[in-house]
């Protein structure tokens, strides 16, 4: 196992074992006061073994763990972290990072399977840079009101579920979604329209890059102005937001479709419908769902933005921004957490149906020809 | 359609120039050929001729800026509305999404042929080409000579009396392109179909011929007309035979004259 | 020209529609304020004038906002605190500050996504997942927070610019610096060349048309994050600002003057993206 | 010099006439004090800023500065020159709103982001349900202008008199076309543009002297202000940095910020602090009664 | 480097299998083959039999997984690392942001050759293919014969004695192949180099080889190895004499033999 270290994955695990042996040598005046820490301290000096003996991967993964454990649990109610707990903190990074580093290269030698431990990685590197989230700003006292510990931001999303529910309905079930599907299918029906016509493709494409650069803050008061407080507005903003990426993604895709593919229609005498239904709506695909995936990242943030300028007393920008005023900053991050795993998640969704609509697409089925 | 003569493409002095930046490319110039209902004609000649350029001026998808050319006695256009023929493009232009019976049944769908009679058609020329048992498959999945048998089962679907071909056998090795040669010469005996075929290889050209037009570069001109005179049943060791050897000798020197090496390649 | 002419057309049209909008949506107002100034018949044409020129229009009109950007620009010297020219320029400033970390910082991820398997595996989702975290909410808070380690005026601005503008060239450079075919690497292989090597020979001019397109989304969301930032930091001024003053004080012109002047900075910075695009392109030998 | 940065709670404007006039004119200067004055904005906490080390002192409501000492900052008041409140609701006559029986069922516009805390007390006074349920008020958080008055989104809009009452007179409502409810004049104001330094500082002697000199300085700046109150609203707009403030429009306010200043005597007065605190507690905005949420040593000092 | 063997290239007993999700992929199997330095040796099989593999395999593009593979007597991998070889892919693969000279000179940058060498070997390789006066243009401005010549001089710009070429003239018409083959042979017969090379084309591999291995898919074998009795000077119209023809029939057969159509393709 030793023999089989790259370059980085060396180092990491000299970081690891020296910060190990540093730590338990500056535990030993005060022994017996962190006795988690102390194991962790020493079965980390101990991995420096892995120089002569075999050491398997696993066992990194567990150091680390071990490592977030005993950081958490030995974390002060008041003032700063000692000194030394600070090495466990580098140390058990190390470990989590020469595990996944290690694990990445059993999957690449195919020795464990991709499905399943593919997703663990990204996992581990999420919750490593929780636990570091955590320790610093607890270790380090960080004023919550600046940056709440996520166990902080964890226990308040706990208990004001109702809230946070009622913020997510009328965001993104009532602003979001609607926003996001008429602006999606107008960009979508304008850039067949203008397909059709050049003279209008040359006139709206410069126009639509000029409106796409246009900063949408700026559109939230006018739109709040124009629409009122509630959801429609936001709604709005989101249109405003989704149409032109869906318009300029579109007309580009309207044109994927390869000269010899339109000289086969050609050679049919295939209608104008026929040639966009059978041949160039499926060859814009791939484009239609680039625009679709950056869209949905795009609209949360707009329905959030347009909730800054005036709303009805429900909202996550809403709770944002009266949050903050408020110093209410856990509540704030709760929400920010909302929107991240909705956003992420509406993403995810978008990514998952276009796997199956454009899976004869190379970049979809793996790029074998 | 068989109006008052057998013609089906009739060119004459014609010339096909493309504008470009820096000074026209003539692709075709003064080109006069007649093909008759029935032949098998084969175009030859080094690469950038004009061969893809004359088969695509037929299909209408070039118009030509000077001289006449007619289809079955009509404009290009009428005759790619009327869907008079069936065209193979060099490369098999399958539609990534569609699998090979839905490839093939494409022009059907289009043409608004009825589901019963596309689904036998589809049946029909897909076991032609060999590719029964694919059907469900989508190209990506096939090889490129069975992608490029598909897209000709494609071109035959619909039954045109005329199919212009653009090297369809060019990405495929000498024993499956000697097969291919001797079914497509095979369906041609059976439906009296007239074929208009690209081609780089001399044997190629010769084995499928009733004529074989020369072509040279810059600018794109017919240089020889080769009117074959072996019987129409042809083996596939009628390649070996003295008669064969001398047209094709015939044909490569009339391509070697067309061929002046440093400036083509 | 017969680029000109559609785009001409289209313009004419849009204003057009934004003038007679104008009339639409200011005519309420203005009805409510001739009848408490008891004017009663208005003329219609004059009724039309009227709402072409109130002074907080719930839609401007396209000479009442030309006219701000006139008074606002050229009429006024460009240190003036009333010049969109003096806050464009913060605004630039930070914007252009942004983009240089965001696509550094773009660019490392990329090269770390693409020569390390671990980083392929773990930064991708969280990445995209950074991007679904609405940078309004958090750009106050970070205003602070880099307030209290010592970071103020340009550089918070700057840090949210990169936050948002590293997202497309990290996405663009990853699959330009894959954009390689398998044989172009096996060439490179049977050579026995380095990685070191292979990234400056073939990957990285390579990735070239990707690295453009991105920067190009890129610069055009850095404005956006810069402007952003200054609505959580009114110290200095800047575009931002004036959107914000326009909007607390209901000058609609001034918004919309604003809005435009940022539009604009938006296209020229494009516009000088590709103006580099072009340049290296040539450089590089791609066909014109 | 002693050098200390002031966070305003809002933009540059009249509002904030003596700390700028303070600063122009040189006042902070012959006290020997270097001042950095912030703007502020909606998006902009001065409770968080100062938390995070931005600022020394800033300039906050009490509510607000109350529940920030709940939330974990610990500010205490240095000194409260502004007596009274300018905060009002006003009511189109198309409302049809004349008193505060009028209310329920209404859509009232409330700022949020830390003002809200005077309209709670206030509702929760008269017993008005603001939570959506029968016999309520429906409750909007309100953008910082007019326009959901002039456009009818809001039966009553929440104004400054100083500030957007002026807008709303330019845009030709008056007394005799709204119904106004002004906080003071209803025994409902809550302390407004106090001084607010955090706790720890002030067991500093040479903090409390800088600070005694700053409000000392600041004062003086008030006084000069609405004594001169044209060359006040120059002086304003010459401070801006933003150059969106118009002089007429803080000459106006500079007028009716005189209204609510004691340039005089920047104490504050208990009996209105223990008021506010009992309105907080009430309305369960504060939990518990504040203990050291005030001092006079610095405005002692500053006699 | 020419220890104790004249072999080039050993293969004993090789197998090489791809991994694949619904069942692994025998590309080589059981592969017994010597080439000695000197030779010229084709390759030549069906789509899909291995022959790409092969070469991938010689030049260390692919790891074997089973049997033994020599080059020069070393690993394969040791031997990619001596640089002894020139790998010319089906495809020129040519930078396309590099002109002409500057891609040739590629394999010399990295090798760390000098700046006058690289130049002196540049000029030198050019004119050997026939590209001189063309250093400064782009890919793009060639045609494709012209670019596969490119990547030919790339290939022999470092002297390698062995060349691996995978079907290099796949693209090129008749003539051009014609004319391009005779100065391979040329370059060969002066420089005493070993070529691998990869055909589909009959008369090549004959006009060409000194031996022909022919090769059959499913798994990739290796059917029949002819050595051929032909001259080392060969004129053009060698391809005209009986003992051409015969060892073609020879190829053919073994080819054929190979080959059942239906499931190849
Ligand atoms: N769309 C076009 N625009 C400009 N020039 C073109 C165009 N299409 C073809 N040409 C030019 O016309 C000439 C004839 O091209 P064509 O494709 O007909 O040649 P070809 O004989 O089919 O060659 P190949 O054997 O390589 O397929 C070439 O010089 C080519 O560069
Ligand atoms: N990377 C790969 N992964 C899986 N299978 C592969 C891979 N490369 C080649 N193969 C398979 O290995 C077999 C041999 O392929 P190879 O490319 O060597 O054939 P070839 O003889 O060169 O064919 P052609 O004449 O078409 O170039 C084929 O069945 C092919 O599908
Ligand atoms: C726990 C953990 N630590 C580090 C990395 C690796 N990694 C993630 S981001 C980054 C910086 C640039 O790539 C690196 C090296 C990991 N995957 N998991
Ligand atoms: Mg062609
Ligand atoms: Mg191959």
């Amino acid at each position: 196992m030793s023999r089989t270290l790259s370059m980085l994955q060396l180092y990491l695990a000299l970081i690891a074992g020296g910060c190990g042996l540093l730590g338990l040598a500056a535990s030993l005046p005060t022994i017996g006061a962190a006795p988690l820490m102390l194991i962790f301290f020493a079965v980390s000096a101990l991995s420096l073994l892995r120089l002569v003996l075999p050491w398997s991967f696993w066992l990194d993964g567990v150091l680390a763990v071990l490592g977030a454990w005993a950081l958490i649990a030995s974390l002060p109610a008041e003032g700063l972290m000692p000194l030394h707990h600070w090495l466990a903190l580098i140390a058990s990074w190390a470990f989590a990072w020469l595990f996944v580093e290690r694990l990445a290269a059993a999957i690449r030698a195919g020795k464990l399977p991709e499905t399943g431990t593919g997703l663990v990685i990204p996992l581990i590197f999420g919750l490593a840079l929780i636990v570091i989230w955590e320790v610093v700003t607890r270790g380090a006292s960080v004023s919550p009101v600046l940056l709440p510990a996520p166990s902080a931001i964890a226990t308040r999303f706990a208990a004001s579920t109702g809230i946070l529910w009622a913020d997510f309905v009328q965001t993104f079930i009532k602003s979001v979604i609607p926003g996001y599907v008429i602006g999606c299918v107008a960009g979508l029906l304008v850039a067949i329209a203008v397909d059709r016509s050049p003279f209008l493709k040359a006139g709206i494409m410069p126009i639509g890059n000029f409106m796409s650069a246009l900063p949408i803050i700026g559109i939230a008061p006018i739109m709040v102005m124009w629409f009122g407080f509630d959801w429609q507005s936001k709604a709005a903003v989101v249109v405003a937001m989704t149409f032109f990426p869906m318009l300029v993604n579109t007309v580009a895709g309207l044109n994927a479709a390869s000269t010899i593919e339109r000289d086969l229609m050609s050679t049919y005498a295939a209608s104008y419908r026929q040639t966009l239904m059978k041949l160039r709506l499926p060859a814009a695909g791939p484009f239609i769902f680039n625009a679709l995936k950056i869209n949905s990242t795009l609209a949360l943030i707009g329905a959030i933005v347009a909730e800054f300028f005036g709303t009805p007393v429900v909202g996550m920008g809403f709770r944002i921004s009266t949050g903050v005023g408020r110093l209410a900053i856990d509540l704030v991050w709760a929400e920010i957490a909302v929107a991240a795993i909705a956003g992420s998640a509406f993403y995810g969704v978008i990514a998952l149906i276009e796997r199956g609509v454009t899976f004869w697409h190379p970049s979809v089925r793996g790029g074998r020809t | 359609m068989d109006g008052r003569t057998t013609a089906v493409v009739e060119a004459s002095s014609l010339g096909l120039t493309f504008p470009a930046g820096d000074g026209d490319i003539v692709a075709l110039s003064d080109v006069n050929l007649t093909i008759d209902k029935g032949e098998f004609v084969s175009f030859i000649g080094p690469s950038g001729c004009g061969k893809t350029t004359f088969l695509r001026a037929i299909a209408d998808l070039e118009k030509p800026t000077s001289g006449t050319l007619t289809v079955n006695g009509q404009t290009p256009e009428n005759a790619r509305k009327d869907r008079a023929y069936g065209y193979v493009f060099q490369a098999a232009a399958l539609y990534p999404w569609r699998t090979i019976e839905d490839n093939v049944a494409l022009p059907l769908e289009i043409m608004g042929y009825g589901s019963a009679d596309r689904a036998e058609r589809v049946r029909r020329t897909l076991a032609l080409v060999n590719l029964s048992g694919f059907e469900k498959k989508y190209p990506w999945q096939l090889s490129g000579g069975m992608q490029q048998r598909a897209s000709i089962a494609r071109a035959l679907s619909f039954d045109a009396d005329l199919l212009l071909m653009d090297e369809p056998f060019g990405a495929l090795d000498e024993i499956v392109r000697d097969h291919l040669n001797s079914e497509l010469l095979k369906l041609w005996a059976r439906t009296e179909k007239t074929i208009c075929f690209v081609t780089h290889s001399i044997p190629e050209a010769v084995y499928l011929s009733t004529k074989i037009v020369v072509m040279s570069p810059r600018p794109g001109r017919v240089t020889d007309v080769i009117v074959s005179t072996l019987p129409r049943e042809r083996p596939l060791d009628i390649r070996e035979t003295p008669e064969f050897l001398e047209i094709a000798a015939r044909v490569r020197d009339g391509l070697r004259a067309g061929h002046s090496y440093e400036e083509v390649v | 020209m017969n680029r000109i002419l559609p785009v001409l057309t289209i313009l004419l049209a849009i204003i057009a529609i934004w003038y007679a909008a104008s009339v639409w949506m200011n005519a309420p107002w203005q009805t409510r304020l001739n009848e408490r100034a008891d004017l009663a018949n208005v003329p219609f044409t004059e009724f039309v004038a009227q709402t072409w020129a109130q002074d907080k229009p719930v839609l401007p009109s396209p000479h009442q906002v030309a006219g701000e950007i006139w008074n606002a620009t050229i009429a006024l010297e460009p240190t003036s605190k009333r010049s969109l020219a003096y806050h464009g320029w913060i605004t630039l400033s930070a914007t252009l500050l942004g983009f240089a970390f965001g696509t550094s910082l773009g660019v490392l991820l990329a090269v770390a996504i693409i020569h390390n398997d671990a980083s392929d595996r773990s930064l991708m989702p969280w990445i995209i997942a950074s991007q679904t975290v609405p940078i309004v909410a958090v750009a106050p808070m970070l205003v602070v927070g880099l307030n209290a380690v010592g970071l103020t005026g340009l550089v918070p601005k700057a840090l949210i610019s990169m936050y948002l503008s590293f997202f497309p060239v990290v996405v663009g450079m990853v699959k330009g610096l894959r954009s390689p075919e398998g044989i172009q690497l096996d060439l490179l292989r049977t050579y026995d060349a380095t990685p070191w090597q292979a990234f400056w020979k073939l990957r990285w001019p390579a990735a070239m048309p990707f690295l453009f397109a991105s920067m190009k989304v890129g610069i055009a969301i850095s404005l956006i994050g810069a402007i952003v930032a200054e609505l959580s930091n009114t110290a200095g001024g800047g575009l931002g600002v004036r959107l914000l003053t326009g909007s607390v004080n209901g000058q609609t012109v001034q918004i919309w003057a604003a809005l435009f002047i940022a539009a604009g900075l938006a296209a020229v910075l494009v516009a000088v993206v590709g103006r580099a695009e072009h340049m290296v392109n040539r450089r590089m030998g791609v066909r014109a | 010099q002693d050098a200390l940065t002031l966070q305003l709670k809002w933009v540059t404007q009249a509002q904030f006439a003596g700390y700028l006039v303070a600063e122009s004119k040189g006042f902070y200067d012959e006290e020997n004090l270097d001042i950095t004055i912030l703007p502020g904005g909606p998006n902009i906490a001065p409770e968080q800023v100062i938390a995070g080390g931005g600022a020394d002192i800033i300039v906050a409501w009490m509510a607000a500065a109350m529940s920030a000492r709940e939330a974990g900052v610990p500010l205490v008041n240095i000194a409260q020159p502004f007596k009274r409140s300018g905060l009002m609701m006003i009511c189109p006559t198309e409302s049809e709103v004349t008193e505060v029986a009028d209310f329920p069922g209404k859509t009232l516009g409330v700022w949020f982001f830390g003002n809200e805390y005077p309209f709670f007390a206030w509702m929760n006074k008269e017993g008005i349900p603001t939570d959506g349920s029968e016999g309520g008020v429906t409750v909007l958080q309100q953008s910082f202008d007019i326009q959901p008055m002039i456009q009818g989104q809001a039966d009553c809009i929440s104004v400054m008199t100083y500030n957007e009452y002026g807008q709303a007179l330019d845009a030709g409502y008056g007394p005799d076309n709204l119904t106004i409810f002004n906080y003071t004049e209803m025994g409902n104001d809550l302390l407004e543009d106090g001084l607010y330094v955090m706790e720890d500082t002030l067991s500093d002697p040479a903090k409390v002297d800088a600070y005694t000199r700053f409000v000392r300085a600041s004062m003086k700046g008030w006084q000069y202000a609405l004594d001169n109150p044209d060359e006040a609203a120059q002086i304003v707009v010459d401070m801006d940095d933003t150059g969106a403030a118009e002089l007429a429009h803080q000459r106006y306010m500079v007028e009716e910020v005189s209204k609510l200043v004691d340039p005089s005597d920047p104490a504050l007065d208990e009996a209105t602090y223990d008021r506010t605190v009992k309105a907080l507690m009430d309305q369960a905005i504060i939990k518990a009664e504040p203990e050291g949420a005030f001092t006079t040593a610095v405005t002692d000092a500053t006699n």
